[in-house]
């Protein structure tokens, strides 16, 4: 049976071109950067190279790219390094309800040691309202935290706004652009974010390859400490196969940034309307436009996610769903939640997230598995029994 | 796919028993949308034996096989007998469940308990021994 | 020129049977081990597996491993996430003078926190005495963090009374192994020890890939926080790859430990006993028997370590050295320090770490080539003249 | 190897006028083993000019391509034209050096300076404008 990914997000297969570049540093170039001779040369240059490529992937210089290896560890690196490194204003922080959760869980940590977190709520597409963000800073706060992009409903904020009401009230902002890097164009001059997040693996970089953009100036404390790799900011023995793989990643997505983008959403919207038009009681979830141009997700009313995902996976077609029973920690999407899903529709939410792979001609076929898969379930379904019940009775 | 074992993956992908009894002798709920897993269970009984019994189910591929596999155990059984049915001996039967699918999944039984339950209040014949 | 690499510690190729084993996981087995459909099935068993390969390795269970990016992560998951997360017994931390900078840096700013810590001073071999550790534990010390052997010198340490005695006082024992594991035996349950870092990059594994044994009933608090991977103890999608490559080499460690560790501590010792006999002014540092089997660690009096290594490398020889010029914080070491050796005979310290791929065939080279350069910068040693003046004075 | 010019790499290589004047006019050293780089200069001088310099040079190759550098730029100098020779020139002379070792190697034009101080000290012609 044909397999069809529609499950980018959580991983996607390494670039062939990129892994092609880190091959010679496994075993030929394997040197340490930080050697005095001469098997040092070529991995040092390496990464130089690397830094700056990462740098113009968002309009900043290799010299205010910091390495790390996830996601999760440059945005820790970000705030708690922030906080315990830098001229603090006060001890109040502000973020939103649909951070990811390398975000949120650090804020309750740092809740716990006394900080204040405001987490600004969204509407129903997803969205931040700057002015929200205006009326809950205060002379204490000291760091705003708010993504780029929602990486599970897609949808983009007004980064270039957000980031605006920061700068007028001289606080630093960072933005977790790990769901938007290498998918929409970034440029942290232009949009004026002090410190920013990304992650290789999202743009067929190698998965344990990431990167903090720090605006000069700014002071973090390490997280990590130890040797004085990254100026100092994030100790450990560089990886230099990632990091020159995230390097390549970034040169690629930002070549082809505009063209894979289009391309992809022209897949993504063609799916979508299939779906919405030919699958009774679907659900959009997320902004309608301002989204991430690989990112669908829908609602499968009256039935659950996990059961959903797991008939498609039979059919050969992979999903994810912000269902409690598809979370590590057994939680419904706090995303769904946030924009107002109730339970039941959060339950049976579904994530698309495309690459070049997908093409048109497997839309009928997903449509039809979906649809099918759909009546089985809702035919089990107690709500949807209900919902039959009700629409009897009103007709 | 979760680490679902040979049988619950039979019991997801072929659900026995599936559907509500018209009118049902008795019927038990649990669960709702929050957790992520709601069950409808409906009993016809006769002679004091589960002569029919099914049950609709939101839920995951757990909580799907769980209500499939309560189904096939209670069926012929008495009630006395069915009310012996515990979640724990269903996972048993399903070849175990994933730890996290132990809790909020596993609520079979006590479907089937609330249904059996529910036929004796309508009869008067509500037993001390329901669990 | 042949290149000859003695200098393996820094950095060393990756075995090719572990890139093979590694290969598939960048491009085909590419999926999340947390995804709920089919593409997360065989990354999440091999994760297992490799879990199970790691924890053989130092007699532990694979339920106890945390994976890490790095041994410096590790050790500062460690010593900050078990102070931060445990039940301390209070504000005192005790570890070595030796201790690699990933420990003694994160003890500063635990200092500045007001904890109190204690280093353990070493003999001239680089022990530390088990006496001075009863001694110096106290009611209040939480955690003890004592290497298992030293990276620069390769001193091995007397671990199992080491953790005797910790386990006396019922205080935690954290041993840092990174220059051990790989090869020495090593068994946290023989040697009793309650955490334990380790690194595959240093036994021919990839870069980006380490470990945390923590023993049950030990509680951490995240230093990477999020997802909920790791049991919760480090967020971040899995590194795959790296895993699997860590779990391979350690596997590969474990099979062949005691033929390779033997093998090359006898190139290691001729090395040792051709270069002590042949060129004049050497000095060796570190224990004499109870040292790493792939270490050499010895001075050159009179000349300064970054123009050794300069004229070595020029000769197709790869060493490194613990001189100030040489240290990216341009400090000698502070292991050679803690050992009594003079600044003079810090500065000309070369480092050997060897490799299956050293042979005694390349010693005469070796030892002709340092013998001439050694000679070569002591004709313009302000020290060596003078040394040849008193010489000539006393004689 | 560090991100040293070709032309530190030249010197370093062959460092020119190594070795100590027998009976120097003039002595100077700089440095010592804990900050990882000592040099000692020796000046002989006629009519005011440096007729001839030497040095030891204990250190990393920065240092040696100091030393070395100075060495050749003061020879045949004025005493006050060497006394202007500054480590800034030295390190420009030599295309660069990494930004870690401008402080601790890049002494050469002190201990020159050192060494002809001795030599106007030792002949009574101190001059103020030694820096
Ligand atoms: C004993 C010891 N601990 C920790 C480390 C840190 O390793 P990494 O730089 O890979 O984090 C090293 C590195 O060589 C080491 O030798
Ligand atoms: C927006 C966002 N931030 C952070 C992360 C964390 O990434 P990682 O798990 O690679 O650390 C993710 C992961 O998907 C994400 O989507």
């Amino acid at each position: 049976m044909k397999t069809i990914n529609l499950d980018y997000s959580a991983a996607s297969p390494l670039d062939k071109a990129v892994l092609e570049k880190m091959a010679p540093f496994f075993t030929e170039h394997y040197g340490n950067p930080s050697s005095g001779h001469s098997l040092g040369e070529i991995p040092r240059k390496a990464i130089v190279e690397a830094r700056e490529q990462i740098g113009l992937l968002i309009g900043a210089e290799a010299r205010d790219i910091i390495l790390t290896a996830s996601a999760s560890e440059s945005n820790n690196l970000a705030i708690k390094g922030l906080l315990a490194g830098g001229k603090k204003k006060g001890n109040h922080i502000i973020s939103s309800a649909i951070e990811h959760f390398s975000i949120l869980n650090q804020l309750k940590t740092l809740q716990k040691q006394g900080f204040k977190v405001t987490l600004l709520p969204v509407d129903s597409y997803g969205l931040v309202d700057p002015e929200d963000l205006r009326k809950a800073i205060n002379e204490e706060t000291s760091i705003i935290s708010i993504q780029a992009a929602n990486p599970e409903i897609g949808t983009v904020q007004p980064l270039e706004e957000l980031a605006a009401v920061a700068r007028e009230s001289e606080v630093i902002f960072h933005t977790d652009a790990t769901a938007a890097a290498g998918w929409l164009p970034l440029d942290v001059n232009k949009t004026g974010v002090d410190m920013l997040t990304l992650a290789g693996d999202q743009f067929f970089g190698p998965k344990g390859s990431a990167s903090l953009f720090v605006r000069r100036g700014i002071r973090l404390a390490p997280q990590v400490e130890g040797g004085i790799q990254e100026r100092g900011l994030r100790a450990g023995t560089e990886n230099v196969p990632a990091i020159v793989g995230l390097g390549e990643a970034a040169r690629l997505a930002r070549e082809t940034l505009a063209e894979r983008s289009a391309k992809i959403a022209i897949v993504r919207d063609e799916l979508k309307e299939k779906l919405l038009s030919e699958v009774p009681h679907l659900h959009l979830n997320g902004h309608p436009e301002k989204r991430l141009p690989r990112n669908l997700n829908i609602s499968v009313e009256f039935v659950e996610g996990e059961a959903l995902l797991m008939r498609l996976n039979m059919a050969g077609i992979m999903v994810s769903s912000g269902s409690s029973c598809t979370s590590q920690a057994l939680k419904s999407s706090h995303v769904l939640a946030a924009i107002g899903l109730t339970p039941e529709l959060a339950q049976g939410s579904l994530l698309f997230t495309l690459s070049s792979e997908n093409n048109v001609d497997d839309i009928p076929y997903i449509t039809e598995k979906l649809g099918s898969v759909a009546a089985l379930l809702r035919n089990m379904s107690p709500l949807y029994h209900q919902f039959l019940k009700e629409a009897q009775i009103n007709a | 796919m979760p680490d679902y074992s040979e049988k619950v993956m039979d019991h997801f992908t072929n659900p026995r028993n599936i559907g509500e009894i018209g009118e049902a002798d008795g019927t038990g709920e649990v669960g709702n949308p929050v957790c992520g897993d709601m069950m409808k269970f409906t009993i016809k009984v006769k002679d004091n034996r589960i002569e029919d019994v099914k049950y609709l189910t939101f839920g995951c591929g757990a909580a799907i096989a769980v209500s499939s596999m309560v189904s096939e155990m209670a069926k012929g059984k008495t009630l006395e007998e069915a009310l012996q049915i515990t979640n724990k001996q269903v996972a048993e039967e399903l070849g175990g469940l994933p730890g996290n699918k132990m809790h909020c999944s596993n609520l079979g039984a006590d479907a089937l308990h609330k249904a059996i339950e529910d036929y004796m209040e309508k009869h008067g014949t509500k037993s001390a021994s329901v669990s």
